[in-house]
């Protein structure tokens, strides 16, 4: 089993759904620690991804990762437009040529975007952002991977990492983002952020 | 929600058209990239200023350029930053030889998505020079390396001010981009809301505030302050407003300030000419001299009613620089 | 009611005080008798310009006083006209010889006590020349000899502007009456809101308007419409508020106008710009060319949502008055 | 039984407490048809008439009365300023050097009073303005001195005549003053001028 382009295309696709779904739900939570326009901007960026992928067929997942990065990093703006973009620059970049990846090579894939995404928001795990369901994603993926799991078992993994790595940011109080500025007040409140990007883990599964 | 709009999402777009076409001849509009441009062409060998951000905050940006400000404005959505193209695309427009100040308000949008306009720009052929500050007055939020550190308010306006005059007198990239960090560094804010504002898209309020009560340290995008206070007199706001700036930098007795009494969006004129009445009063008893003050809406939060006020230490030399001919949409002397 | 000031019945004073030292060295202010005066002396020669009104209508009318423009304004209580002494002694204050033209909204209290100023001046003995001119553009209002007639608005800003300019030409006062009066006859509103004022005494709105409604046909004292209709988007909104201005002047094909696109008090410049926009479109599709466009709070209705359009026909002696200089707190250009 | 000067002082003192006890009423019946100032319009005047009161005393009754009409002009403002003004200056022409008023001189100082009233302000009966009250009351007071009442009855007969004017206005549509911007809207509201007006008659006989 291994992530080929039609897999990612899939992926993509489901996030775009998914996305669009969850909309107002991200939102409000971003009307609560932050300025409204977490699903807006994400909604964007991932329509702009749909015809991407509704305009154009690729080869390997690089040029098409690449391409979905440069997407999201023209439409979307805001903090999640950067973020999200240099996840999938950074994601195309161990997938050089590849159409297909196997189990390791999506780990350094996931290693190399969620790594771009730390240094481009020079944040960490505990700073409640998306890093937050990001970070653990990636460790449960290499966990299963190492103890011999296959793609979809890991990537099943990542994605309830993700979901508790989100809900583990309710109690933090925010030092990075917008949420920050709120200080103690940024408590008892889940990060947009951390919510599509742990979508982003559910959709790889769906 | 009630606004006079079409639909949430052509707000920006089809506030552009309007403001194009009510400054024709003054400014042009590149629809396509959001982006605002002086309409006469960049003078040679001057130093090109871009700024831009969320909408939302009129009249910053767009309002601001114009002879004496910014040769360009990036306009992003509402309250989302602008993206980097947007932004390489007029840094290579306004470039005329002398290079590009960017002036960006620290919140990790804008500082990313400007960051990695830079990062392109600097990889092209022949790359052209690039200056950034940021800035970060608001002292509602701490400072500390940890952190995203504070809001870039109403400072900008005075950066975008007086980092013109000096781009105008054909001074150095290094000159210009000195002059706006010494405004920021001598800056301080602090704003306070009476009402949240309604972002078009979300369609209603991100807090709610009771009747007796006030929203101290907020913001420019409708976010939560630092806390719920309860409603009080003009005069004891302006107190709660400025005594965290003036210990914060701190400003001391005999300084010269420019002073910015600032409209949220919808406060009526009448209230910011009585909140600057009871600044003034406090600044006196403090023995601060206020060289130039400006009253009205000039950094707004869209219909947020409140106001903020900044104060930046000025020497001589920044106060020349602001007294210095412009003229914008929003502001304007001199010719 | 939130709003920034200290108790409802000091807010006139407390906000001149802010006024006068947000504008120090540009206007003087008679605190005794709440009238703002240019600081500069007036020209020996030169026709004085006096005019007032209620409060709560910021920047009309202090913001209005300067090179330029007026010479005096007199402030009443929010929404209540001034009283004879104010408008007798700036009437007084400002004459150099060349009497003194009053510009009045067409309010009856604003008319009766402008008009026993006048008869108070012409009592006087060497009685100063007084001309007056009443200023009633607002279409929503039927006009008619047996009721109070139409209200004054926005060409307000414009008779100020344009009798400004022609006095400080140093025309006699005749010459300078006759461009208000031009003004007026050829000037045409109409307001519409999206949510009513509270006056300060009164403490609340003075109307009710459910989230999918809209008041239109307003003035600018918080009064209910002439009717309140479907919330509409901004598209139509320009088409509710121009039909009723083209159709009653009427404006034609080929004319030239100046345009205020006017914020009530509470609305965001991005809807502005945004409204100015949808006039602009229908104008262009009727033929009418904007010769000078203005969008912003010109003259407003405390915090009352909201818009107002006028447009004023001008030849070329109007507009060259329009591009005049002049230096107000609220409008400058040219100095 | 006539009008001497401590009675008139008595009736603007009535009146003055009069008006601060209905100050929020005039607003609110400003409120619906006006710009919601009248009751702070008028109690800003007659607290000036009463300032006036404390500080001199007077020794005929137009004297005092042109001396309330000029405390009103400049205290008042807005419509209701030059019109009580008026009222009170006109008032006043017919008493001249009079300490005391009788019936008869009494209704010239009303009748003079409300023609000043009916000329500043252009307007008359029906128009739904304070004459729908001043003019029934001057008439009523006429006819119960023709027909022999004494003085006060006769302010009696013109405080219930004010009252039934003040009462007509509800259903007028006004044509003069602020509510006439609102054409037929204006109907159904008593007209506040009127009001205080009524109000001043009755203060006449407390
Ligand atoms: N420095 C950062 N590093 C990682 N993620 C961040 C950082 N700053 C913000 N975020 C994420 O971005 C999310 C907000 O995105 P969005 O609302 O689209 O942008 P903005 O904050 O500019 O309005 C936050 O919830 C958080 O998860
Ligand atoms: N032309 C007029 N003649 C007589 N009374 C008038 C006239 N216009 C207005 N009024 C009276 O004045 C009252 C309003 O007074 P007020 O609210 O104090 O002044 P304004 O209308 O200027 O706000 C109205 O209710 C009406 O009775
Ligand atoms: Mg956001
Ligand atoms: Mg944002
Ligand atoms: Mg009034
Ligand atoms: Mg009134």
């Amino acid at each position: 089993t291994s992530l080929t382009v039609e897999g990612l295309t899939r992926w993509l696709r489901t996030y775009a759904t998914t996305i669009a779904d969850h909309e107002e739900h991200l939102t409000e939570l971003d009307a609560a620690i932050g300025d409204a326009d977490h699903g807006t901007n994400m909604a964007r960026g991932m329509t702009s991804v749909a015809a991407l992928l509704d305009d154009q067929t690729f080869e390997t997942l690089d040029v098409l990762a690449k391409k979905v990065g440069m997407a999201l990093v023209s439409a979307v703006g805001g903090a999640a437009g950067p973020l999200y973009g240099t996840f999938w620059l950074r994601f195309a970049q161990p997938l050089a040529g590849l159409a297909t990846a196997d189990a390791d090579q999506l780990s350094r894939a996931l290693h190399a975007a969620v790594d771009g995404v730390r240094q481009r928001g020079k944040a960490d795990v505990g700073d409640k952002t998306m890093l937050d369901a990001l970070v653990p994603a990636v460790d449960a993926y290499d966990t299963a991977i190492t103890q011999g799991a296959d793609l979809p078992v890991a990537l099943t993994r990542a994605a309830e990492a993700a979901d508790a790595g989100c809900a583990a940011t309710v109690p933090m109080v925010a030092r990075k983002g917008r949420a920050s500025y709120l200080g103690e007040r940024s408590a008892g409140h889940q990060d947009p952020g951390a919510t599509s990007a742990a979508l982003l883990l559910r959709a790889a599964v769906k | 929600m009630k606004k006079l709009i079409n639909a949430p999402d052509a707000v920006v777009a089809d506030a552009l058209r309007g403001f194009e076409a009510a400054y024709a001849g003054r400014v042009k509009v590149d629809h396509e990239l959001a982006t605002v441009y002086r309409a006469d062409p960049p003078l040679l060998g001057t130093v090109g200023l871009v700024s831009g951000g969320g909408s939302g905050h009129e009249p910053l940006h767009a309002g601001y350029v114009g002879h004496g400000m910014l040769s360009a404005a990036c306009c992003g959505q509402v309250f989302t930053s602008p993206v980097p193209e947007q932004v390489l695309t007029a840094t290579r427009r306004v470039d005329t030889g002398a290079g590009v100040l960017q002036l960006v308000k620290n919140y990790t949008g804008d500082v990313m998505n400007f960051e990695m306009a830079a990062e392109m720009a600097a990889e092209e052929e022949g790359g052209l020079e690039i200056a950034t500050v940021v800035l970060d007055d608001d002292v509602a939020v701490e400072n500390s390396t940890w952190t995203a550190g504070r809001r870039g308010t109403g400072a900008t306006v005075f950066a975008e001010k007086l980092a013109g005059a000096a781009a105008e007198e054909g001074r150095p990239l290094a000159d210009v981009a000195a002059i706006a960090r010494r405004v920021n560094e001598n800056a301080r804010s602090m704003g306070m809301a009476l009402a949240p504002c309604t972002p078009p898209s979300a369609g209603r309020p991100n807090f709610t505030l009771a009747e007796d009560e006030m929203e101290m340290g907020v913001g420019i995008h409708g976010e939560p302050g630092r806390a719920t206070a309860p409603l009080a007199p003009a005069a004891e706001i302006a107190e709660q407003l400025l005594a965290p700036i003036l210990a914060d930098l701190p400003f001391s007795r005999g300084d010269q300030v420019l002073t910015l009494v600032n409209g949220m969006g919808s406060t009526p004129l009448i209230e910011l000419y009585l909140m600057y009445g009871e600044v003034a009063r406090i600044l006196a008893a403090h023995g601060i001299h206020v060289a130039r003050p400006l009253v009205g809406n000039f950094i707004t939060s869209l219909d947020m009613a409140g106001c903020s006020v900044t104060l930046v230490r000025a020497d001589d030399e920044l106060v020349r620089l602001w007294d210095a001919p412009v003229d914008t949409p929003a502001l304007r002397w001199g010719r």
